[in-house]
């Protein structure tokens, strides 16, 4: 699984991108933030406020509940800026 | 049309564009968004605009097609760029022409609405404290939430 | 600022410099008025646009007025033709920039919904059949309404 | 006073700008339009449906109980068309 994370995401967690392999009881977007957040103190910094992210999984917006699987493109970052 | 790009753009080449010869159209409405030197009352030196490659155009492509649904149009182009940004540079650009009036300016509305809550970009304020992440304003969840069906 | 004029204008060149040198101008809304070739399901070849000099400088600038003193604008603009004019031809152009992008979007579509309706100029349109006076629409009457205070 | 036609006002009248003296009980728009439809067939075409009209006194909106004194710039025009 590919994982993104952008603006002070990428900021707290000290990384722009990498690819992880977690539990198969990982199964939704919930579950792959809380496994997420016990891999050390920036992912946890980084994931303390769920409601100020925004998922996207293979560059669709998702929710908590969506599923995740192995092969999937799952960005994190923050409610966007732009325009 | 959609771009995504790190250069400038011309705006009154890309509105030229967007018109040239096609008599059907009776108006041109368009939003250029620009690099302001103040945010929330802090001095802005330059920012930085990040977004997510591949997904930023899938976005923008999808904004663009549920404007062509909702309106009767002959064109539209909405231009982001990305990277460095000094203060009264363009930013984005939003366009859209129309054989009707009402119909251009609606959707040019509705095109920068959308864009701004769902384009993946974020804005990296240069800031006399350093680098600061722009927070989301709700006034645009707001805007955005006007034009729910 | 306001133009009435018989000649074209270079919408790029109008609209840098509406904005050219203010850093705390987020946003620039315009639209831009075209011959059709078609009005109401007929070919039309070219138009002559009369009007009223003298009253016509008169509402605009008042239509400018009201603008500005509902919205927080850096810089306004109308420019109107009249005269000969062929499909394709721009007929006139409103533009706004203001440091909010709300701002610049509601007194832009404000501008030329007005405008519409209180700026005394009367197309006379080429036909097949002859020169056809073009009878006003209820929906501009319906549009400049909304922006009733 | 002055007298504007425009549009269709204009051909119908045959007339663009014109200057007369009507007589002294025309003191509002309406008496002034009742006065002119009788000035022969071309103007009471012109006028014949007054709901159709619009006036300009001195260059502003006017309504047809508002006043007109013989130094007065006075439009008549269909509603507007332009933009």
């Amino acid at each position: 699984m590919k994982l993104l994370y952008f603006a002070w995401l990428k900021t707290k967690t000290g990384v722009s991108e990498e690819t992880v392999s977690p539990p198969s009881e990982v199964k939704t977007v919930a579950e792959l933030l809380v496994w997420l957040k016990q891999r050390g103190p920036g992912y946890e910094d980084a994931l303390a406020d769920i409601d100020a992210l925004r998922i996207a999984v293979n560059q669709e917006y998702a929710d908590f509940t969506d599923p995740v699987a192995p092969g999937d493109e799952v960005a994190l970052f923050p409610p966007v800026t732009g325009g | 049309m959609i771009r995504v790009q790190r250069e400038d753009f011309d705006l009154g080449t890309e509105l030229r564009a967007l018109t040239e010869g096609n008599h059907a159209i009776g108006g041109l409405a368009s939003f250029v968004g620009l690099v302001r030197d103040m945010a929330g009352g802090e001095k802005v030196g330059a920012m930085t605009l990040e977004h997510y490659p591949g997904m930023t155009e899938k976005m923008l492509g999808r904004i663009e097609a549920e404007a062509l649904e909702r309106w009767q149009l002959d064109a539209s182009l909405i231009i982001h760029r990305y990277g460095h940004l000094e203060p009264g540079d363009q930013i984005v650009l939003v366009a859209t022409a129309s054989p009707h009036r009402q119909a251009a300016l609606e959707s040019c509305h509705f095109l920068i609405d959308w864009l701004k809550t769902k384009a993946p970009f974020w804005k990296l304020e240069d800031t006399p404290d350093g680098g600061k992440w722009v927070d989301a304003r709700d006034s645009d969840d707001e805007a955005a939430a006007r034009w729910a069906k």
